[in-house]
C-alpha cells in the first residue's frame, strides 16, 4: 500500500448517521460502484449502514443527519473527541436539510400532536440543527443526497493532507459551464444564482429549478434573489417556501 | 423444552436502514419480553409538509427515505394529482414503471447481495466478502450500477429523483440512451441467472408462520404503483379505504405504532407481493421462483430475499419490454400540468421495495398543502416481525445464545426493514 | 477572396463529406435554444439558428481542459496533455468571429498558448451573415461586429435558394473545393449578395448613444461613476455574464488525483471575475470584494482594458450576457447610462 | 522576456530540493537545482510557478540574487495553506515543479549610480533579499545602499545572520524595527515608517525598492512622497492571486495591468492612479 500525502497509512474511517434518510451513506456505497478502490484507500471501521463490524478506533467521521435529540449532542461530542477529522456528509448535517423544516411550524409541540397525537409527549425531540451547531465541524460535503464525485475528491483531499474545499461558487456556473437552458427561460425558478456549486447543476439539467439543498454561497445576494422570483410569478408564500426549503434552519430557531 | 434463559440484546441492529433495538427476554424457557425497539429520531415529515406548496412534496417526501426515494416521489405524485384531478400520459406511466423498476433492483440488489448475504457467508459485512467472495461483490455492484444508471436516465439520479413532477417529466431520455440501457438490460440477465443460482445455494432457515399478505394488486400487470389493495385472506379496498387495512395502533409494549387487518398482524413486501400477485411475474421470474421452490402461498418470512431475487428478474425483464413500448411510441415532450386553482384529497399508493406505502394529502385552493399521512411498509411489517420472532424463539432455545442473536438479527433484517423512514415511529427513552 | 455559390439542397452532402475527414459542430437545437455541438447527421445543423447558449470559443478553449498528466512518486516529469482535433465548425456568427480575434491575442500575445493555438490551428471556421437581428439583447450592430470581412475560412450568406460562400483562406477554399459542388459564383450572383448585405443592414438598429470609437474614452473616465453601486444592488454576482461571454478568458486550474494517490492531471476550468474570490490572495485579502468592484472591472475588461491590450474591444454586442442575465444587466445599457 | 516553446508553457520541470532551513516558526528557506544544472537565469524580483502534483500552485519570488546562483537558487516560503504546508513537509532530495522566472522584475541598469532605499515590511524580505544581494555584489555601481527592515515581532525577523553582515557592512546602511518588542529586543520598536526619521535622503538621486504587506504601502508611499522621491524612482513588488504567472487566467489583474506580466515589480508612477493597485 502506497503512503498518502500525508506519509502515514491508511488511515481509519468510520460513518454515523443521525435524523436523516441515509440517502447520502447510500451514496458512499454507489461511489463504490465505480470506485472499489475505496476500500483499499481507507479502512471503514464502522459503518452500520452496511456492516456489523464495529471499530472505535478511527481518524475520520463522516457524519451524516442533522441533531434533533439533547441525546443526540452527548453521541457527537464522544465522536468528535475520537476523530481527528469531522466531516458532515450531507445537507441534513451541513445545514439541517429539510429536518429542518419542521422547526417552521408553529410549535414543536404542534408537530409532534399533528403526528402522533395525544402521545406527542413521549418525544423529546428539540429543533433540529446542523451538527455544527454543535461540535466543531473540519470539512462539510453539502448536498441532498450529496455528490458522489465531490464525495470522492474530499475523500482524496484528505488523504493528500489538504483542507477540503468545496465550490465558493454558485450553481449558475456549472449550468453554464454545461450550457444547460436556463429553467428561467422555461418559466420555472431556480435558486442556482446564490446556491453553492458543486453537484455539477443535476436539477436544472434535468429539467429542475435548484432547491438550494447545498446551502448558500458566501455574501449570497438574497434581496437580489428574491426580486428575480418574483418577477418570475412566485406568490409571497412560495417564494418563502422555496428560500427554506433547504434551509430552514436558522440559529435563532434554537436558541430557546 | 428446556428451562433455559436466553437475553438478547441487540442494541442499534446494523445492516438496516435507521436504528432499532431486538429485546429478547426468556426466564426458564418462557417468553418474557420480545420487542422490537426503534430508536430512530423522528423527522415528522408529515407536519413539516403543512403549509407547502404541493409542487414539493414529492421533492420533501423523497427525503424520507435514501432507498425509496423514488417510491415516496411516486406515491407522492400520485396523491397529489388525485388531489387535484390531473391525468397523467401513457408516455409518463411507462417512464414510472421502468423508473420504479430501477429502484427495486437497486434495492432489492443491496438488500440481497450487500446486507443479507454476509450472513450466509459468514462475514460481518460486504467489505470482507469483497475479499472472500469478490466476484459475488462485483457482480452485486454491477448490477446496482445498472440500476442506477436505470435510474438516473429517468429522473437524474436514483436518491431523490428530480425530472420526475407532478402529471409528468421536466426531463426526457432519449432514444439513444434508451436503446444503449435496453442493451445493457440484456446484458444483464447473465448475472441475474448468477444471482438466482447463488441463492439457490444458500441455507434458508426453515422456518413457517402462517399470516396475511398484504399487497397492491392489479389484473394486467405485478402491481407496484395503483391498484387495489388486496389481501391473502380474501379482501380488496380501493386506495382511498386504505385506513382499513392498516388500522394503525398502539401497543403497550412497544412506541412504534402497529398496524393490524384481519388478524393480529400482516405482512407487506417482495414475499407479499409475490404471494398475491405471482399470475402476473415475468415467465422467466415464475421459472426463477419454482427453481428456489417458491409457490403462493410462501409462509417463511426469511424467503422474502427469495421473493426479492424473483422480482428482480421479472423488474429486469419488463424494463426491457417496456423500453420497447417507449421507442415504439416514440418519446414527445409534453406540456407540463398548470395549477387550476382547485384544491382536494387525494391517496396515492404504490409498492414500494419494502411493500404497501401510502401517501394521503389535502391541498388548498392555493395549491398549498393542509394535511399529510404518510404510511410507511416497515411500520406496518412490525407487528408481523414480532410475531415472527415469538414464533421463531421457542424453536431455536436451544442453540446457543450467539446463534439465537445472529437468527433474530436474520429474521428482522430478511423484512428489509427501513426503520430511518419513521414518519411514524414514537420515540421514548428505553431501560 | 473569390466567392462560390452552394445550393442549400446540396449543404447536407458537404456537410456530410466533410464529416467523413472531420470532427463536423455547428449549431443544433437544444429545447427552445441552441447550442454549439458535434453533428453527427447534416440533418441536425441548424444554420438559421438565432444564436447559442455559449459561443463556438469552447472548442478552441473548452470549458473544462488537461494540461497535463502527473505522477506524485516525484520522480517522473509531468507530461503535457494537448487535446485537438482537427475540426471544422459551421454557422459561426460574425460577432463570434469578432470574439475570436480577441482570444486569439490573448492566447498568441506574450506566450503562446499551445493548447489554444494547436486547437485552432486545426479548425476552419465557416462563418455565416446574420440578416435578421437574432433577438432584442444583441447590440453587434452599435459594436460594428454586424459584418466581417476576414477571420474566416468560407463565410456564408443566405441567398434564399443558395448560399453565397466567401472564401477567407487557401484552406477553406480546399475544403470548399473537395467536399463540396459549389461553383464560382457569377456577376448576377454578386449583385444579389450586394443586395442582400445592403437590405440587412436598416434591420439591424444602432443602439449605442455614442459612436463606439469613443467607447475606450468613456470607460477611463467612468471609474468612480455611481452606477457600480447602483448595478451591484440587483447583480447576483452569479457569473454567468463571464461564462457566456465569447470574449472572457480567464480561468482557474485544479489538481486532480485518483483514490491510490498515485496519478493525477491538473487542468483549467472556466472562470469568472465576477465571483467573490476572484480576486482573493493566501492571507484572506480580497482585492474586489465588493460586487461593484467586479462590476466595474468586468465592464472595464470589455469596454477598456481588452482593447488597450489586444486592440480589439472586448465585448462584441452578441448579448448573450444580457439575454442570460436574471438581474437584467446589459452592457448596451450601462454604456448608454455612462454616456449620459 | 523567457521564451518558453508553447507546449511547455505550463508543464513545469522537475528540480531538486537541495538544502532546507527553517528561518522562523513559518518560513523555510529551500535552494533548489534546476534539472542538468540548469540555471534559472532570473533578474531580482521575478518569481517562479512552484507545483506539487495534486496539491496545486502558487508564485514564489526568487529570493537568491542572481548573481550568487552557482545553479541553483532559493526560495523563502511562508506556510499559509495547503500548498506551501505541503512544501514545508519536503526534505533534501525531494522534488518539486518550477515553471519560469516570470514577470517583470527590478531594473538594475536604471538603478546605477543611484542611491538606493529598500524598505522591506515581513515576507517583503524575501523578493528584495534577491536585489539586495545583487547590489551588494556590484557595490561599486551605485550610491548609499539604505536597508529598512520591519517585522511585526522579532520571532518573525528573517535571514538573521544575512542581516548581520549588511549592518556590519561600513558601506551598507542597515535600520531595524519590530512593531512590538519582546523581553530580549534591544533595538527599534515601531512600524517601519519610524525608521525614516533616521536617515536622510538626497531625494533627486534616490531609488527606493519597497515590498511588503499591502497596508506597510500606503504609509511606506507617503515617507518617500514626503522626502519628495520621484514617483519614476519608487519600485514595488505586488502580490496577487495567480492561476498561470503568463497573462492568460485573469486573477491577477491590477485594472488594465497583469501583475504576472506588467509586475510584479511596478513604478510608482506605473500605479499611482490604478485604483486597485494599493
Ligand atoms: C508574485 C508573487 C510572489 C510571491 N512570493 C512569495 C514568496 O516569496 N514567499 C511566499 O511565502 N509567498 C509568496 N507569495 C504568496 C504565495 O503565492 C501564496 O502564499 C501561496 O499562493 C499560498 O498558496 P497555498 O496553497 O499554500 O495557500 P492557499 O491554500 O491557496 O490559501 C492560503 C490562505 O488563503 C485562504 N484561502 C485561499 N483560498 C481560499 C478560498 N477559496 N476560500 C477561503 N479561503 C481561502 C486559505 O484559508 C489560507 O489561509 C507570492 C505571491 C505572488 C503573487
Ligand atoms: S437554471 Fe438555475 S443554475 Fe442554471 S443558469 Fe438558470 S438560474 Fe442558474
Ligand atoms: S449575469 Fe447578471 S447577475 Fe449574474 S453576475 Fe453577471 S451581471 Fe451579475
Ligand atoms: S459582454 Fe455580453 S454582449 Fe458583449 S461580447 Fe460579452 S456576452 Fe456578448
Amino acid at each position: 500500500m502506497a503512503e498518502n500525502g500525508n506519509g502515514s497509512a491508511r488511515p481509519k474511517v468510520a460513518f454515523f448517521d443521525f435524523a436523516c434518510c441515509e440517502g447520502c451513506q447510500l451514496t458512499v456505497i454507489d461511489a463504490l460502484q465505480t470506485h472499489l478502490e475505496l476500500v483499499e484507500a481507507v479502512e471503514i471501521v464502522q459503518f452500520r449502514e452496511a456492516m456489523t463490524e464495529k471499530g472505535e478506533d478511527y481518524q475520520i467521521a463522516f457524519i451524516e443527519g442533522s441533531c434533533t435529540r439533547k441525546e443526540d449532542e452527548d453521541r457527537l461530542r464522544k465522536i468528535r473527541a475520537q476523530a481527528g477529522i469531522v466531516v458532515a456528509l450531507g445537507a441534513c448535517a451541513h445545514i439541517g436539510g429539510v429536518n429542518a423544516l419542521a422547526n417552521l411550524q408553529p410549535s414543536l409541540q404542534d408537530v409532534r400532536q399533528y403526528v402522533y397525537g395525544d402521545k406527542w409527549d413521549w418525544y423529546n425531540t428539540y429543533p433540529a440543527r446542523p451538527i455544527s451547531a454543535v461540535i466543531q465541524v473540519d470539512a462539510f460535503i453539502p448536498g441532498c443526497p450529496i455528490d458522489r464525485v465531490e464525495f470522492l475528491s474530499v475523500v482524496k483531499q484528505v488523504l493528500l493532507g489538504k483542507t477540503p474545499a468545496i465550490p465558493d461558487y454558485p450553481v449558475c456556473v456549472e449550468c453554464k459551464l454545461k450550457e444547460n437552458v436556463c429553467i428561467f427561460d422555461k418559466g420555472g425558478v431556480c435558486l442556482g444564482p446564490i446556491t453553492r456549486a458543486g453537484c455539477d447543476a443535476i436539477c436544472p439539467t434535468y429539467g429542475d429549478g435548484c432547491e438550494g439543498c447545498r446551502g448558500l454561497i458566501p455574501n449570497p445576494n438574497e434581496n437580489a434573489m428574491q426580486d428575480v422570483l418574483l418577477k418570475a410569478g412566485l406568490s409571497v408564500e412560495q417564494l418563502r417556501a422555496r428560500m427554506t426549503m433547504f434551509n430552514a434552519y436558522d440559529p435563532a430557531q434554537i436558541e430557546a | 423444552m428446556s428451562k433455559v434463559d436466553v437475553n438478547v440484546n441487540v442494541h442499534h441492529l446494523t445492516r438496516v436502514e435507521g436504528h432499532g433495538n431486538i429485546v429478547v427476554d426468556v426466564k426458564n424457557g418462557e417468553l418474557v419480553k420480545c420487542e422490537l425497539q426503534i430508536v430512530e429520531a423522528p423527522r415528522f415529515f408529515e407536519a413539516m409538509l403543512r403549509g407547502r406548496p404541493y409542487t414539493e412534496a414529492s421533492h420533501i417526501t423523497s427525503r424520507i427515505c435514501g432507498i425509496c426515494a423514488t417510491g415516496h416521489a411516486t406515491a407522492s405524485l400520485r396523491a397529489t394529482e388525485t388531489a387535484l384531478g390531473v391525468k397523467v400520459s401513457t408516455q409518463t406511466q411507462l417512464l414510472r414503471k421502468l423508473l420504479f423498476h430501477g429502484e427495486i433492483i437497486d434495492s432489492h440488489v443491496l438488500h440481497v447481495y450487500m446486507l443479507v448475504a454476509p450472513d450466509f457467508l459468514g462475514v460481518g459485512s460486504v467489505l470482507p466478502l469483497a475479499k472472500s467472495h469478490p466476484e459475488v461483490v462485483k457482480r452485486a455492484l454491477r448490477i446496482k450500477k445498472l440500476s442506477g444508471d436505470l435510474c438516473a436516465m429517468i429522473s437524474g439520479r436514483h436518491t431523490h429523483p428530480i425530472a420526475m413532477t407532478v402529471g409528468g417529466f421536466t426531463h426526457l431520455p432519449t432514444v439513444k440512451e434508451l436503446l444503449a440501457m435496453r442493451k445493457r438490460l440484456v446484458a444483464a440477465r447473465e448475472d441475474m441467472n448468477e444471482t438466482m443460482a447463488l441463492l439457490k445455494t444458500l441455507p434458508w432457515p426453515r422456518f413457517q408462520r402462517e399470516t396475511e399478505y398484504v399487497s397492491l394488486k392489479k389484473d394486467d400487470e405485478y402491481a407496484f404503483i395503483d391498484g387495489v389493495v388486496a389481501t391473502t385472506d380474501g379482501f380488496t379496498y380501493a386506495l382511498p379505504d386504505y385506513r382499513q387495512v392498516t388500522n394503525e395502533y398502539l401497543v403497550p409494549h412497544s412506541t412504534a405504532k402497529h398496524c393490524k387487518h384481519n388478524r393480529d398482524s400482516y405482512m407487506v413486501g417482495a414475499l407479499a407481493r409475490f404471494n398475491n400477485n405471482y399470475e402476473q411475474l415475468h415467465p422467466r421470474a415464475k421459472a426463477a421462483a419454482n427453481e428456489l421452490g417458491m409457490k403462493p402461498v410462501v409462509t417463511n418470512s426469511f424467503l422474502n430475499s427469495g421473493a426479492q431475487a424473483v422480482e428482480m428478474l421479472h423488474c429486469l425483464e419488463d424494463s426491457i419490454q417496456l423500453i420497447d413500448q417507449l421507442i415504439d411510441r416514440g418519446l414527445q415532450e409534453e406540456p407540463l400540468y398548470q395549477f387550476q386553482g382547485k384544491g382536494g384529497e387525494g391517496v396515492g399508493s404504490c409498492d414500494v421495495p419494502r411493500g404497501t406505502l401510502f401517501h394521503d394529502y389535502i391541498i388548498d385552493d392555493d395549491g398549498l398543502i393542509q394535511g399529510a399521512n404518510c404510511i410507511i411498509p416497515t411500520g406496518q411489517n412490525y407487528a408481523n416481525m414480532e410475531a415472527d420472532m415469538r414464533a421463531l424463539v421457542p424453536q431455536i432455545l436451544d442453540r446457543p445464545q450467539e446463534e439465537i442473536t445472529h437468527l433474530m438479527e436474520m429474521l428482522i433484517r430478511a423484512y428489509d426493514p427501513c426503520i430511518s423512514c419513521s414518519t411514524h415511529f414514537l420515540d421514548v427513552e428505553f431501560l | 477572396m473569390s466567392l462560390w455559390i452552394i445550393d442549400k439542397s446540396a449543404m447536407a452532402t458537404f456537410v456530410a463529406n466533410v464529416m467523413g475527414d472531420y470532427r463536423v459542430v455547428g449549431p443544433k437545437a437544444k429545447g427552445p435554444q441552441f447550442a454549439f455541438d458535434e453533428i453527427e447527421d447534416p440533418a441536425e445543423l441548424r444554420l438559421d439558428y438565432n444564436t447559442s447558449i455559449l459561443p463556438p470559443k469552447k472548442y478552441f478553449q473548452p470549458q473544462e481542459e488537461r494540461l497535463m498528466t502527473f505522477k506524485r512518486n516525484g520522480d517522473s516529469a509531468p507530461e503535457a496533455v494537448i487535446e485537438a482535433e482537427a475540426t471544422v465548425i459551421f454557422g459561426v456568427h460574425t460577432c463570434d468571429l469578432h470574439a475570436m480575434r480577441v482570444l486569439d491575442q490573448a492566447f498568441t500575445q506574450n506566450f503562446p498558448d499551445a493548447h489554444y493555438l494547436t486547437r485552432r490551428r486545426q479548425a476552419l471556421l465557416i462563418g455565416i451573415e446574420c440578416l435578421e437581428p437574432c433577438d432584442e439583447h444583441s447590440f453587434c450592430k452599435s459594436m460594428g461586429t454586424l459584418t466581417i470581412s476576414e477571420g474566416y475560412d468560407l463565410h456564408l450568406t443566405d441567398l434564399g435558394d443558395v448560399y453565397a460562400v466567401d472564401v477567407g483562406s487557401e484552406e477553406g477554399l480546399t475544403l470548399l473545393k473537395t467536399y463540396s459542388d459549389a461553383r464560382l459564383a457569377t456577376e448576377s450572383d454578386m449583385q444579389q449578395l450586394n443586395r442582400a448585405l445592403s437590405a440587412k443592414w436598416p434591420r439591424f438598429p444602432y443602439k449605442l448613444e455614442l459612436d463606439v470609437d469613443e467607447l475606450p474614452a468613456l470607460m477611463s473616465q467612468s471609474y468612480n461613476n455611481p452606477i457600480w453601486e447602483t448595478l451591484a444592488e440587483k447583480c447576483l454576482a452569479c457569473g454567468t455574464c463571464n461564462i457566456v461571454c465569447p470574449t472572457c478568458f480567464c480561468f482557474n486550474v485544479y489538481d486532480e488525483v485518483d483514490l491510490n494517490l498515485e496519478n493525477g492531471e491538473r487542468s483549467r476550468r472556466w472562470d469568472s471575475c465576477m465571483l467573490d474570490v476572484f480576486a482573493r490572495v493566501a492571507g484572506g485579502e480580497n482585492f474586489r470584494e465588493q460586487r461593484s468592484a467586479r462590476l466595474r472591472h468586468r465592464f472595464m475588461r470589455k469596454g477598456l482594458y481588452l482593447v488597450e491590450r489586444y486592440k480589439h474591444l472586448g465585448c462584441v454586442g452578441c448579448g448573450r450576457c444580457a439575454r442570460l442575465c436574471l438581474a437584467d444587466i446589459s452592457p448596451i445599457n450601462v454604456f448608454n447610462e455612462l454616456h449620459e | 522576456m523567457t521564451q518558453i516553446a508553447e507546449e511547455l508553457l505550463y508543464l513545469p520541470v522537475m528540480a531538486k530540493v537541495l538544502e532546507v532551513e527553517s528561518l522562523t516558526e513559518l518560513e523555510k528557506l529551500f535552494l533548489i537545482q534546476l534539472p542538468d544544472g540548469h540555471s534559472l537565469g532570473n533578474a531580482p524580483g521575478q518569481f517562479v510557478e512552484v507545483s506539487l502534483f495534486g496539491i496545486g500552485e502558487a508564485p514564489i519570488s526568487v529570493s537568491s540574487s542572481p548573481s550568487r546562483s552557482n545553479g541553483a537558487f532559493e526560495l523563502c516560503i511562508r506556510r499559509v495553506g495547503d500548498l506551501t504546508n505541503a512544501l514545508h513537509t519536503l526534505q533534501p532530495g525531494d522534488t518539486v515543479g518550477i515553471r519560469g522566472p516570470f514577470g517583470h522584475g527590478f531594473s538594475l541598469e536604471k538603478m546605477k549610480g543611484k542611491d538606493i532605499l529598500f524598505a522591506a515590511g515581513g515576507l517583503g524580505l524575501a523578493p528584495l533579499r534577491s536585489l539586495i544581494n545583487q547590489v551588494l555584489d556590484e557595490r561599486g555601481s551605485f550610491g548609499r545602499v539604505i536597508i529598512l527592515y520591519g517585522t511585526k515581532q522579532p520571532k518573525e525577523i528573517l535571514f538573521k545572520e544575512e542581516l548581520q553582515e549588511w549592518a556590519d557592512r561600513k558601506d551598507v546602511e542597515f535600520h531595524l524595527t519590530v512593531d512590538r518588542g519582546d523581553e530580549t529586543w534591544r533595538g527599534n520598536v515601531g512600524v517601519i515608517t519610524t525608521l525614516f526619521s533616521k536617515i536622510a535622503l538626497n531625494s533627486r538621486n534616490t531609488v527606493a525598492a519597497i515590498c511588503g504587506p499591502p497596508i506597510m504601502y500606503r504609509f511606506v508611499l507617503m515617507e518617500l512622497m514626503g522626502k519628495g522621491i520621484p514617483e519614476t524612482q519608487i519600485y514595488l513588488s505586488l502580490e496577487r492571486r495567480m492561476k498561470c504567472g503568463v497573462g492568460k487566467c485573469g486573477h491577477c489583474q491590477i485594472n488594465n495591468l497583469y501583475c504576472c506580466l506588467d509586475g510584479p515589480v511596478f513604478k510608482y508612477s506605473q500605479i499611482k492612479g490604478v485604483e486597485e493597485a494599493l
